[in-house]
């Protein structure tokens, strides 16, 4: 065990998968040299060469394409693009190639890959760094989603992610890459892709979260149960494939649930999320289901930050309401 | 542009190619050819789905194959059913694609060859990772892709041109330049001299070749293997060649171009040319002709009925080609789908 | 008015709006010459000549990119995307520029342009040329996304996008173009974007969907009618801004809902509509809403469609379930 | 590559440039590097969010801007400000976009040019579009738009190129190649011998300059305009630079690159010759030197004066800018986000 950031629990996590299998490769832009925007990849480049830790020109189509034909000729690559802002350039063939070879070539051929993509805001960026479109490729078939918000969890996704036989959407919530740190097993260890977190366990209301927002609605938690609320708290961790069983439980139990994410709020994740719950637990819902989630608007600058991010107050405003109202 | 054989069939210059080769060639041509035809009256009776016919591309195609090792990998489109059969791929599993089946999408194990891309421009990057694997994993395996003169217009056709030069990978660029993209003319696409000039932009070789010319398409693009095969790096090969059909059996040529531009294509016809010269040679006689047409109408007839034979697909099909393991949601809505 | 079907109400629109308005062109593959894959554009070039009415080479995100540099620069552009499949490589000008410029530059800078996409399966078309991927344009802030179901919808959603000052996702149903034929004004005539419209007035239960999805949808409701069930239709018809009011003062009177659409269910659009259904009156619903949609799988080529695309007898289905349960 | 002007300041041919106006664009690369130079000390101080620093690149900015007209568009990138501001926009707005604030992007009604583009590669075509539409409009404006070496990779670099080849817009592709992106260095992105080469592919005249070079810069910049409003298309402008500072202030270039590199570099300083060259005309003093030093230093403060006492935006501030009208949700969500 090794206390680690999030961040490092990357850097852990890709050493490991280097190291243990020969057909990993990363590839990006500045993943190599610099050890990519955020250092993630920091030292790989040293201990396992330029031929599996490759530096591509500026051209996001061509990173995963080229690593799509690497995946598809048997390799593992690792592919970075730089923001979530970064990956539309990307899209067409995430979503018409890697995504679908499977099912085009029946198996055939397929595309073991792992596509990881800083995001999500709060740190005051410039524009196109602080996007959140988990759910343009949740509602993709064929690939899967996946976000960590703990060091232990972004080791063991990752790797899990790495040995997965199909292409997963690794989403690296930046907000989280350095606020956290705990301890995180040696060597190679994963965590299931498709299984959600309980961080709290609790008998009032659910609240669901995953990536940054974990935090605030942690927090949020802790702010309701000092009130006497007892509120659990779900990390979903996988958006594709969703772990419905646990988040319909939890509703069952509770009765009421406040779910969360910074995306805009329209035709965000989060709109699965509550009619999967109205659709499953109806008469289990003692208050409608909440979203607390970012605006249908541009993902603000700096300054105006501070008014878009879903905070701990809203959540907890949220929560209440829906006790207030069953 | 390189020419070897002209439209008459005379030799301008010594090919290295040998005679049997290029019967060999000549007959897959004619089978190609019977296969394009069928193809397009299969679909006018409705046994198969849109159609793109090559018709006129067959000396490219058969060409550029022929300069392959079984094990290299080819990344074609959907007009490229010649070259892709000449690689390996099972003739019914094309015949099945057409008709709207994903079984078509999977060619045995020992042939490297990806489904056609439909999409445009999209694929060519395909082919750079896959030769940047191979070499990755110091195998001697090299990638060609094929596509068109439209293609070229992509941003993707500049990514995987300018990434194939970077990283020195082992791929061949084969455009098929046919004159048109659907309805554009060359001419409309580029201001760019030729095709095969867009390799400067990569510092990367490029050639020009007579794309109706068997000889010369095989000679430039086995240098082309050689030279990546050698790891000296990609190649952009322009074949000028010319859709004799219309773009799909949805398409009214009539509507963009000329009868007459039609006509002279046709003069330049790459079988034509190839019977001509074995016949000057005393290498092909109508017998043989008649032997090969035959059994060329039984490879067709017998892929079609292999693929017919294929049963309508169960509910299960949708599900089945997702991931590795179905997810919960795939399993509980086939169940649903099934009820 | 003129009996027209939904491709010739369209071509009708482009016409009215090149006449009426200068700064009007058409751009796209394709759409000079030959009128377009499915004719649309026809007889436009000869009518208003190449500078007006343009064939592009194959390049998506040029076009979009280009048409975008017009409409900042005061044209009114209609491009056209020959199938949504070909959308994705125009994904990153639509989401991070198009959908953006007003916001990024305060309204110094807008971008009043339409995207035409046809859409949606049913014709046993090759891969890519089926796909519905209206929900990732309606994650989009900043874009209106509308799709008409009738020919006098058509023309009518086509001018007021036209004429809108901020850009438009304007999706076609291939399946539609050719299968209805209604009366349709002459001339400049708008359909407000931003309001549904109920297709038939019920009080059982309330079927809403879109696109080409609608003819199934109203067949539904024969079928129900028959049976003495009575449904309220809703052709949603504009998926940003969506028409909350029209949809939740019908579920407040029927109690019952089922959201069809063909695209993939998880975070497709259905999600929105049905989370919005349960948050805003869940006290009023008698049955969980249902959602009736493609499923999470590639669209299937011709011989698997008829197992993908919902069919009458699972609107039906879903409809009567509501009835049994509440 | 062109160069008129020496490092040493010396000229090599004689220039159409007149003194006065050699002055006044020797004054205005002086102004930028104030505004450039403090701009990163209120980084350090939090007065500004991340910075890309142009040290270094004064000469192809201000002698590119010097071209335009007031009336033409520029269409520039987050390191582009000396150009932008050159061409009209105001400092402090470029400042109080740094601070994080969309104010910062709507330059008055008579600035022709588009806030920053962030992404790189997607801006290109949009000049492309802006050139095109002033010629359906029948007015004589062109665009230019200023990229790097590093956005040439990108897929939307060939199209932006090949359409304004093939629709001879009247468009001005001005690259800054300052030897870097982020890390990875012009070797490493291209295999083709110079960028101006790539112009080749589309059949578009590409002209290699001397980046540093004020002189060689406005001359090559102003024909190319010229071309483009004369009607004879597009031109594309490869400016051999350097970045002197950090891709960012979150950068470290030592990762990547050697400090005597930057010390050579720092030889063909593009201001330096200017003042050189000036001097031995008599044109210089360090009496003026210090004049326009002064005005520099008061520019530069007002417009940080001014940018920071712009009040902090409200919630309204969020939604006031999506659409010409607000949509049902986005009143209602601002509402929410009020309470
Ligand atoms: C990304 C994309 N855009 C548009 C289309 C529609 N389309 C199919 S074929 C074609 C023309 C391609 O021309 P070319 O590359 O010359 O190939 P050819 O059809 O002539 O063999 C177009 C535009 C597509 N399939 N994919
Ligand atoms: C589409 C996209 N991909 C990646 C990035 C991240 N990024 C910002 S600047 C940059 C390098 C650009 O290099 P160059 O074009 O040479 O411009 P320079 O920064 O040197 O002025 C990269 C990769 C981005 N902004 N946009
Ligand atoms: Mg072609
Ligand atoms: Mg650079």
């Amino acid at each position: 065990m090794t206390v680690l950031t999030l961040a490092q629990a990357l850097t852990a996590a890709h050493a490991t998968a280097l190291a243990a299998d020969d057909s990993v490769v990363v590839i990006g832009e500045d993943v190599a040299r610099t050890g990519g925007v955020f250092r993630v990849t920091e030292g790989l480049l040293d201990e396992f060469g330029p031929t599996r830790v490759i530096d591509t020109p500026v051209a996001e189509s061509g990173i995963v394409g080229a690593a799509f034909g690497m995946a598809v000729a048997g390799l593992r690559p690792i592919a970075e693009i730089q923001f979530m802002g970064f990956s539309t350039p990307a899209y067409d063939q995430v979503v018409n190639h890697v995504a679908r070879i499977r099912n085009r070539s029946r198996h055939r051929f397929t595309a073991p890959m792992v596509i990881r993509i800083p995001y999500g805001g709060g740190f005051g960026a410039a524009e196109h760094h602080s996007e959140s479109w988990e759910a343009i490729y949740a509602h993709t078939p064929g690939l899967k989603v996946v976000t960590p918000s703990t060091p232990a969890d972004a080791k063991g996704l990752l790797l899990a992610a790495v040995a997965d036989p199909d292409p997963v959407i690794f989403l690296e919530p930046i907000r989280l890459y350095r606020s956290v740190k705990e301890e995180v097993a040696d060597g190679w260890t994963t965590v299931e892709i498709g299984k959600a977190a309980i961080r709290q366990e609790g008998s009032d209301v659910t609240l669901l979260s995953w990536g940054a927002m974990t935090k605030e609605t942690r927090a949020a938690g802790e702010r309701l149960a000092a009130d006497g609320i007892s509120s659990e708290v779900i990390d979903v961790r996988s958006l594709v494939p969703l772990d419905a069983d646990t988040i319909l439980d939890s509703v069952r139990k509770t009765g009421r649930a406040v779910v969360v994410h910074e995306a805009p709020r329209t035709a965000g994740f989060g709109a699965e999320v509550s009619a999967l719950i109205a659709e499953r637990c109806l008469y289990a819902l003692l208050a409608p289901v909440r979203r607390v989630t970012g605006w249908d608007t541009v993902f603000p600058l700096k300054r105006g930050e501070p008014h878009y991010l879903p905070s701990i107050d809203r959540i907890v405003a949220a929560a209440r309401s829906t006790l207030e109202e069953g | 542009m390189d020419q070897v054989l002209t439209p008459e069939g005379e030799l301008l210059r010594e090919s290295p190619i040998r005679d049997d080769l290029i019967k060999r060639l000549y007959r897959a041509m004619v089978v190609a050819r019977q296969y394009d035809h069928k193809s397009i009256s299969l679909q006018r009776q409705g046994r198969l789905a849109t159609y793109a016919p090559f018709e006129g591309q067959e000396g490219a195609q058969i060409g550029a194959a022929a300069a392959l090792h079984p094990d290299d990998w080819m990344v074609a489109t959907y007009r490229d059913g010649a070259a892709m059969w000449a690689h390996g791929f099972p003739m019914d599993l094309l015949f099945l694609g057409r008709t709207g089946d994903e079984r078509g999408g999977a060619p045995p194990a020992d042939v490297p060859c990806l489904p056609p891309s439909i999409t445009v421009g999209g694929h060519m990057i395909h082919a750079v990772g896959l030769g940047w694997a191979a070499r990755i994993r110091g195998e001697r395996r090299v990638a060609l892709t094929l596509f068109g003169d439209g293609a070229t217009s992509e941003g993707d056709f500049h990514e995987a041109m300018n990434f194939a030069a970077v990283f020195a990978t082992p791929t061949i660029f084969f455009c098929q330049n046919n004159g048109y993209a659907i309805s554009l003319p060359v001419a409309e696409q580029t201001k760019s001299e030729t095709i095969a000039d867009k390799a400067v932009a990569y510092g990367m070789p490029g050639v020009r070749v007579d794309g109706n010319d068997l000889l010369a398409v095989y000679e430039h693009t086995l240098a082309a293997v050689n030279r990546a095969r050698s790891g000296a790096g990609p190649t952009l090969i322009e074949a000028v060649t010319y859709r004799i059909g219309p773009h799909t059996t949805n398409d009214d040529p009539s509507r963009y171009r000329t009868d007459e531009e039609e006509i002279v294509a046709r003069t330049k016809d790459p079988i034509v040319r190839v019977q001509r010269y074995l016949e000057s040679k005393g290498e092909w006689t109508d017998a043989w002709e008649e032997e090969i047409s035959q059994e060329a109408a039984r490879i067709v007839d017998e892929a079609i009925a292999k693929a017919e034979a294929v049963p309508e697909p169960e509910v299960s099909h949708l599900f089945e080609g997702m991931f590795a393991e179905p997810t919960v949601q795939l399993a509980e809505q086939e169940q649903w789908a099934g009820a």
